[in-house]
């Protein structure tokens, strides 16, 4: 992929440059080739994620067997998301952006633990390749759901154990990549990068490293007695046998829950860099933003059960991780609020980045604002597994993390690679990608307020014309991502030179060259500024 | 500051964050055992009556010796003291030995009256007795596991000192493997009395 | 009873309507505020900052303090609903049912049993759940009420269903390859018509006693009786056929007789049917003997030629999921005194307006498009695959409505 | 480069072994005891004392930076909760 980038004139390659081959990049431990590594390996699985969604939206658009079977249905919602979770959304942000960006924006040569980090790669990608390995070997694709509830998940005869291990092995990865964050962090701050000078993007990996580090040990734990189970039959989870099924609820969510945290925060870091980048304006409320970070990891930790409000689980229970569902929503509204009063009186360009932090900033309310009613007792029984619940986590994920994530790649490729893309195609792409979004979603809060379960292969006609619309609105989402990818693609190999700073940045990435040298700063700086150094008066140049 | 002083700090600080994922891990099957235990009280009580104290006795009383001996030889490694330091790894690797043989001669044990997963004798224990046994030998089968890693680690690490490359300038190694093992030892603190002693 | 009893869906749906209303309120907020800043702020209206304010305590507990009073205030009404939900009304007639990989087996207070719901219109009914192998979980949407069915333990859910109808159950939680067709009904009959069937035989369980014998163990959500393909192979004419096996990955090929029957469903890893996938679950202690020896049986009877039932079909091809048989208009109209009725119809954008006979329905069924009755969507799907047969037995089944 | 961590004496680290011991012996004869509910509570408490000794001398926490003691203590809370909110369910489920 190196060789993409012709050096073009004057243009410098930066890490880019110097050694090449593969064996340059697989065993690099430069923070940003790795980033670089985790962009092209998860951009892949992201697309197989993809095309099994399209392929459940094809199937979903008459009742009845359209182009496949039950079986493999049931296959490829597991898959679907198994990939998008595990192999995507969860690494994506942290992983890539995060490895990139992080010791440049404290101002370090590099993380913490550079081999460190490589083996965290390396992990991902034996993990990927055994979710991989479980759809070709044993008794066929696993057909649980990502949640592998038992008793289902130890009775199948699909090969579960192999997927189990692979979450495993993915979770690995992610806990040593949030040890190195949390150690780099605390450590390696250049002179002058004191804890109020933080970007924001930091002190949403800060925190979402904590959660990274405290809750995937129970993944782990969990999806290991799930293999356990299967090999030897210890009866943990059989009430016949003295265990209890919800026991296993309770680990999986322990730990899935704060999950859905390790996906957004660090999506709510890159808006928090793009507003105020293109509305020239320092970021209103830094330490609201930065302390309910800190707040949504903490209290994060402390809801998972809302998952399980119609399981058979006590009313107490019930009580109380209602109540708490409902308090853990306040952090995200403080933030929503500051990123909108970050807008006031500043001067505002519409650039793509742009655009796809205020597409955000709707999308992520309408999924959190969702997620308030799933986490409403009495509401949250009609609603639960229904495709009530499909729409509020795609419009969280992907309207959320997912669009986050597309904005930062659109403020960061150019200094990634240096070049810049297509600035009109972008804002094509976006607009198309955003019209698909919610053609494709919103009809699946009505599918399931009129009752339609998920993971249902097979409905009543009665739900026929709500899932039509939703499969064609998956086509014109389609039409939008392709010309984004390719636009981002094109861009980045043979696009003009985008400079030092095209977007006017305050952050530290930006007072270097692009794509960055190797070492990245001459040597040890000092900082005396803030990241979000704006004037009144100021305007885009 | 930047990376080149404080590496020291840096490494122990992995360690240690490292080391609270470990908490966490086995925190999980203690959230189960609370749980199962809450729902079977007299099954937990009378299969702990299964186990044996002595070995649990020994191997508590073992592994905290030989927690001793790893705090010592850093202690010792820090004086420049290097002999006395392999000394005490020795030590500490031979105890480590003697935790997994006990351990081996405890399930077999087991084993023989035929108590282990799916094994005969469990279709007549109580549902409760199943569970405890089932937490038993995945939490000290997890254990044990980390007492072989602790154990490989530190031969390594002896073989540094040895060699001279982990030395009075250059210990954070040790230091970190001894945390590791200490918490090994931590972990065990807890399944003792949990698995041996609550009736 | 007095007060009135307020039926879930209606205490359920204003926590509906309070909830999702804030949330529209704050969506359109934050959307209108935003839309206006982008306006009034864009750089072509207004190319320099004028502000750089950045903090405003007042303000951050202000918008801190009103979402969590309103979330409290969210919280606090769907508890107060949930409780409804939890609290079962006197006097509810009890009835047991379990879930199994796929079908859902009712059990009433005097020992009978039927696959689906059958309970009296007007009165409350308390569902006790169970479970026999994985969760499934117990779901009727018109009641706005779910609950897990957990292995080893038992879950409930009331209702009460204050007009006669039929409204969905389904399987709510993912329980395997047929999840989505573990669905039945609530059959809500006035009173009196449900006491004739609690106490008599009843039209319920007319179907073919082999058929009822495998819809009760869940072997329908992967085998068809009708010689369609399904997860598995076809049950039709199952007994005597040629069948080619892999037993440890030989092929082999015998003669389906009712040993090899019993041990297709004991044992069903041991010979695999070629081309179909191992998924199938063994049955030992699953099925008692008498009824497995009673299913071998049937199997090797010929199958009568049952003529189609039409009630039958009209459950089975989710018509009644669209059209009620009591009256109420639901997504089509109601079935009740349909046949022979006047209709005002679109046909090529021109209203009509005929007698809907025999060849009306007909063309209504396989051809719903062509002409759509006025004031309905063109949402039914055409059903152009049912025989001749099968139609027959429908139109006959919607004259005696 | 000279790493200049806090060398602790030995004797220290020999009390520290025979208090731990002792406690040991002590956790032992106490279950021996009827005490009835407290029995699991006493022995979890010796074992929190033992393992409070073994973080904070074996483990040098004593010496570390406060912040990994505020570290050590949020791992702990988490735990906790995880623990603990699992009660909230557990304990008033109707059939267990
Ligand atoms: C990125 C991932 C992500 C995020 C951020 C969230 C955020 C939230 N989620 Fe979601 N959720 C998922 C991913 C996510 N979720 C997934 C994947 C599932 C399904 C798993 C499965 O079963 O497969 C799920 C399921 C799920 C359930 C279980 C549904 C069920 O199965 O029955 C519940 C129930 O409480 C819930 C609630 C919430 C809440 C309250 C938030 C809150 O954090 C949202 C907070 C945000 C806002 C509230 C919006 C912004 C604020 C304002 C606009 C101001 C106004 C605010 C107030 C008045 C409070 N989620
Ligand atoms: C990051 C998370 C993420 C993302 C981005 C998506 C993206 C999509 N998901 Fe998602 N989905 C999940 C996470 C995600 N999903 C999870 C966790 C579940 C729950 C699984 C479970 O129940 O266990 C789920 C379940 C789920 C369901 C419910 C299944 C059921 O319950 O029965 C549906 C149904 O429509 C669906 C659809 C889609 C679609 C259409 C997309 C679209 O975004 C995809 C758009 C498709 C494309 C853009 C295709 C691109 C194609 C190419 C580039 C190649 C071209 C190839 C061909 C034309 C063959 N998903
Ligand atoms: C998960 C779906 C599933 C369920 C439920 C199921 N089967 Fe099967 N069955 C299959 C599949 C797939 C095959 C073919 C592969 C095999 O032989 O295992 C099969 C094969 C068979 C065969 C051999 C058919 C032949 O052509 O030789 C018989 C007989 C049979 N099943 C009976 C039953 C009965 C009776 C039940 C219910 C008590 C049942 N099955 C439930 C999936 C299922
Ligand atoms: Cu039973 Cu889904
Ligand atoms: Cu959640």
């Amino acid at each position: 992929m190196e060789e993409s980038i012709k050096a073009a004139g004057s243009d410098d390659r930066g890490f880019l440059g110097g050694e090449r081959g593969l064996r340059s990049w697989i065993f690099s431990t430069d923070h940003k080739r790795i980033a670089l590594l985790y962009l092209w390996s998860i951009m892949s699985f992201f697309l197989v994620g993809m095309t099994l969604g399209f392929l459940i939206r094809l199937e979903l658009i008459a009742p009845g067997a359209t182009i496949m079977g039950a079986q493999t249905y049931n296959a490829l919602f597991t898959l679907h998301g198994v990939i998008m979770i595990f192999l995507f959304i969860i690494p994506v942000v942290p992983a890539v952006l995060g490895n990139f960006l992080l010791p440049l924006h404290i101002g370090a040569e590099d993380v913490a633990f550079p081999r460190l980090n490589l083996l965290s790669w390396w992990f991902y990608l034996i993990g990927a390749l055994m979710a991989l390995a479980s759809l070709f070997t044993g008794g066929g694709p696993p057909d649980t759901g990502w949640t592998f509830y038992v008793p289902f998940s130890t009775q199948t005869t699909t090969n579960v154990t192999v997927a189990a291990w692979a979450v495993f092995v993915l979770g690995f990865s992610s806990i040593l990549t949030g040890l190195n964050f949390l150690t780099t962090i605390h450590r390696l701050r250049a002179t002058g990068v004191t804890w109020n000078r933080l970007p924001l993007f930091v002190w949403a990996i800060y925190a979402t490293a904590w959660i990274q580090l405290l809750a995937t040990p129970i993944l782990g734990l969990t999806v290991a007695l799930i293999a356990i189970e299967r090999i030897f039959q210890i009866g943990l989870f059989d009430p016949a046998r003295g265990g209890d099924p919800l026991m296993y609820q309770h680990l999986f969510w322990i730990y899935s829950h704060p999950a859905v945290y390790i996906m957004i925060l660090p999506g709510m870091g890159i808006i928090s860099e793009i507003i105020p980048t293109f509305s020239r304006r320092r970021i209103f409320g830094y330490w609201a933003i930065a302390v309910s970070s800190l707040a949504i990891a903490f209290a994060g930790s402390m809801v998972w059960s809302h998952h399980m409000l119609a399981s058979g689980m006590s009313d107490m229970g019930v009580f109380v991780f209602s109540l708490l569902t409902f308090l853990v929503a306040i952090p995200s509204a403080v933030k929503v609020f500051n990123w909108l009063a970050t807008l006031y009186k500043g001067t505002i360009w519409l650039a793509p980045p742009m655009l796809y932090a205020l597409t955000f900033l709707v999308l992520f309310s309408i999924g959190g604002l969702t997620g308030l009613v799933v986490g409403s007792a009495g509401t949250a029984i009609h609603t639960h597994d229904t495709h009530f619940v499909v729409g509020h986590f795609h419009y969280v994920m992907f309207g959320g993390a997912i669009f986050a994530f597309f904005g930062g790649l659109h403020y960061w490729l150019p200094k990634i690679y240096g070049r810049m893309y297509n600035l009109r195609l972008a804002t094509w792409a976006w607009g198309i990608l955003t019209v698909g979004f919610n053609l494709l979603y919103f009809p699946m809060f009505i599918l399931g307020m009129q009752g339609m379960p998920r993971r249902y292969y097979d409905y009543l006609p009665q739900y026929t014309t709500l899932n039509v619309v939703s499969t064609v609105g998956s086509w014109i989402l389609i039409a939008g991502l392709l010309l984004m990818l390719w636009n981002l693609w094109r861009g980045s190999r043979s696009g003009p030179p985008a400079g030092m700073n095209p977007w006017g940045g305050r952050t530290l990435e930006w007072t270097i060259a692009s794509p960055p040298p190797k070492e990245n700063f001459p040597g040890e700086i000092v900082v005396s500024t803030d990241p979000y150094d704006y004037h009144t008066g100021e305007g885009h140049s | 500051m930047s990376q080149t002083h404080g590496s020291y700090g840096t490494a122990k600080l992995g360690m240690w964050l490292f080391l609270f994922t470990e908490i966490i891990l086995f925190g999980g099957l203690f959230v189960l055992y609370a749980v199962y235990y809450y729902f079977h009280p007299q099954g937990f009580a009378s299969a702990s009556h299964e186990l044996s104290l002595g070995f649990g006795t020994v191997n508590t009383l073992i592994l905290l010796t030989s927690s001793l001996f790893v705090a010592a030889s850093l202690s010792a490694l820090q004086k420049g003291e290097r002999r006395l330091t392999l000394l005490l790894l020795s030590g500490t690797i031979l105890v480590a030995l003697i935790f997994l043989v006990n351990k081996y001669f405890e399930w077999s044990e087991k084993f023989a009256h035929g108590i282990y997963p799916n094994g005969p004798a469990m279709p007549n224990l109580a549902p409760g007795e199943v569970v405890f046994f089932a937490l038993y030998f995945v939490t000290t089968g997890l254990h044990g596991i980390h007492v072989l890693i602790g154990g490989v680690l530190l031969t390594v690490i002896a073989f540094g000192v040895r060699r001279g490359s982990i030395h009075q300038g250059d210990y954070v190694k040790l230091e970190n493997s001894g945390l590791y093992w200490h918490l090994v030892d931590l972990i065990w603190i807890f399944i003792f009395p949990l698995y041996y002693l609550i009736l | 009873m007095n007060p009135p009893l307020l039926t879930t869906a209606e205490t359920i749906d204003p926590v509906f309507w309070y909830i999702l209303g804030v949330c529209i309120f704050f969506l359109l907020l934050i959307t209108v505020v935003m839309l206006y800043f982008v306006w009034k702020y864009h750089r072509s209206r207004h190319p320099y900052t004028t502000s750089q304010v950045s903090k405003n305590v007042p303000l951050e507990i202000v918008w801190t303090l009103v979402p969590t009073l309103l979330a409290l205030s969210m919280f606090w009404y769907g508890w107060a609903g949930y409780l409804t939900l939890q609290r079962v009304p006197e006097g509810a007639m009890v009835v047991d049912v379990t879930g199994r990989m796929w079908s859902w087996l009712f059990e009433y207070g005097n020992g009978k049993t039927s696959d689906r719901l059958y309970v009296p219109a007007g009165q409350p009914v308390q569902v006790n759940i169970h479970s026999a192998d994985v969760i499934h979980s117990f779901y009727i949407p018109a009641f706005r009420v779910k609950k897990d069915a957990v292995p080893g333990m038992t879950t409930y859910v009331w209702f009460v269903a204050d007009r006669p109808g039929s409204y969905d159950i389904f399987c709510a939680e993912y329980c395997g390859t047929a999840h989505s067709a573990m669905i039945t009904t609530v059959e809500a009959l006035p009173p009196e018509e449900f006491l004739a069937w609690y106490e008599g035989e009843g039209p319920a369980e007319a179907d073919g006693e082999l058929k009822a014998l495998l819809t009760r163990h869940g072997c329908l959500g992967c085998h068809s009786l009708d010689g369609s393909p399904g997860v598995g192979p076809t049950l039709q004419g199952i007994f005597g056929r040629q069948v080619t096996v892999l037993v440890d990955g030989q092929e082999r090929t015998l003669t389906a007789d009712r040993d090899y029957l019993r041990r297709s469903i004991l044992e069903p890893q041991v010979e695999m049917v070629k081309g179909y996938p191992p998924v199938m679950p063994s049955y030992r202690d699953r099925i008692p003997e008498a009824e497995l020896e009673e299913m071998l049986d049937l199997f090797e009877r010929p199958a009568s030629a049952a003529a189609p039932s039409g009630e039958k079909l009209a459950q089975d091809k989710g018509c009644i999921g669209c059209h009620s048989t009591d009256g109420s208009r639901q997504v089509g109209p109601t079935f009740q005194g349909v046949f022979g009725r006047q209709v005002t119809v679109e046909r090529n954008g021109q209203p009509v307006t005929i007698e809907a006979d025999e060849d009306y329905l007909r063309r209504a069924i396989v051809e719903p498009q062509a002409e759509i009755v006025q004031g309905y969507p063109p949402s039914m799907p055409p059903y152009s695959e049912l025989s001749d047969e099968e139609l027959a037995a429908l139109i006959d089944y919607l004259r005696g409505l | 480069m000279v790493q200049q961590g806090h060398i602790v004496p030995y004797r220290t680290f020999i009390l520290v072994w025979l208090t731990l011991m002792v406690l040991t012996v002590v956790t032992v004869a106490v279950s021996r005891l009827d005490l009835g509910a407290w029995k699991i509570w006493t022995a979890l408490g010796i074992a929190t004392v033992k393992s409070a000794l073994v973080v904070f001398f074996f483990m040098h926490m004593k010496y570390e930076p406060l912040y990994y003691r505020i570290y050590l203590y949020l791992t702990l809370v988490i735990l906790a909760i995880f623990i603990g909110l699992t009660f909230s369910d557990v304990h008033y489920r109707m059939t267990p």
